[in-house]
């Protein structure tokens, strides 16, 4: 059977249980879910809020080049990815990556290789609002996750 | 010369200061190097932008490249710094 | 600050929102969390449901002394481990996992290796009860975990 | 002679028809692998339950032993097969 593949890229919110419900429901072979949101952080009350920037259109393609690679590589039985743009508050949810399979290992797996090609390919930016009004500066990107990513030999 | 849309984001986007551009790119330029070595002469504000190549990155059609791609055929070219979503 | 550890052994069901949103809640310097849930499978339509007997004391004496030996591995934030026993129909959660972290890879790790320890550490045994109405086999445990867990160096 | 409680899980439990019993342990056992031996010589079933030391574990007073682990002080000693939890 074919995995059940949902990714978006959006404005709104996303609901955890409800895109964890629609994979554990996926029928009764699906032996694990895996869950991972990225959210928000306020660096220590430094930050007001981060502000994500994205392409649209490739955004849409690079994600979908990833959960492609995910589903061959992995005996998946459904996976979703939502990546936000816009204004995030601390607290509020960036990123979801959802992943089920009958294995615990491929959904494990899975997920944090999705997790390290967004972060790393998926064209989005995140600029800080600071809370002491100053302007903000664009996040560098981290070595860390350069080297997260290199774990996965893939040809995309 | 050929007429090729350019797009920027982030931090590139705000030190060109402009999101988008159409321009005509002599044929002398081939690859993605070359043409931000050659954007790089049409003024300060993109002298700034690509001052350090290490943290420019581009699309070729919504797809990552590496600096010696060819632009030959190219619709859109994008310019950008290293990813931070996720 | 000390990280928030919840773990459980219980009959009844849980809810996997009410455990991430608490993890997500615990501050603005959350970065990230994970969850993992394991379910009772069918196997293809042919078990009616898989009995989860346990070792009353030391369930949750083993689950304590591995969800410490989380802690002190990775910069967690939080971190929640709920195992049920009793009669699991398919699609029923056996078990919950969940870890709050600022770091993505501290939280994806935690929880792998949470889950790797449960599997063959936790005094848990599973019998089938199958769709035919033939007696039930216990579940045999898997070389594979043993070498899923091989996979984390400790004293435990 | 000690008094020790034992308690059996699953596979071990129903082959050896009780979930736990007070067994009088000789002296001269002094191993969890001993024990496991001596306890064979107490009929069918147990020699049954115990015919695969590969897949019998034990935990004294709630942890997990190795066959070689001295018995004692123990106040229970646990046998069951290879866990399937998770």
């Amino acid at each position: 059977m074919e995995p059940r593949i949902v990714f978006r890229v959006q404005a709104e919110p996303f609901d955890i249980t409800k895109e964890i419900d629609a994979l554990a429901g996926l029928g009764d072979d699906v032996g694990a879910v895996t869950s991972f949101t990225g959210y928000c952080r306020s660096e220590g009350g430094r930050l007001l809020a981060l502000e994500l920037e994205h392409y649209p259109g490739m955004a849409e393609e690079e994600i979908g080049r990833v959960v492609q690679e995910a589903v061959t590589r992995w005996p998946l039985t459904g996976l979703t990815v939502i990546h936000r743009f816009g204004m995030m508050r601390p607290g509020d949810g960036i990123v979801l990556v959802a992943t089920a399979s009958s294995h615990r290992l491929a959904a494990f797996e899975a997920a944090e290789f999705l997790m390290d090609y967004l972060k790393t390919r998926a064209p989005f930016w995140k600029k800080e609002h600071r809370a002491d009004g100053s302007s903000g500066e664009w996040v560098e990107a981290k070595e860390l996750d350069d080297q997260a990513a290199s774990r996965w030999q893939t040809s995309i | 010369m050929t007429e090729i849309k350019l797009i920027y984001f982030a931090l590139v986007r705000e030190r060109i200061g402009l999101a988008e551009e159409r321009l005509d790119v002599p044929a002398s330029v081939k690859t993605v190097a070359e043409l931000a070595a050659w954007l790089q002469l049409r003024g300060e504000e993109y002298a700034y932008a690509f001052e350090n190549p290490a943290i420019v990155r581009a699309a070729i059609d919504r797809k990552h490249v590496k600096p010696d791609a060819l632009i030959a055929g190219a619709q859109e070219i994008a310019f950008f710094p290293p990813m931070t979503g996720g």
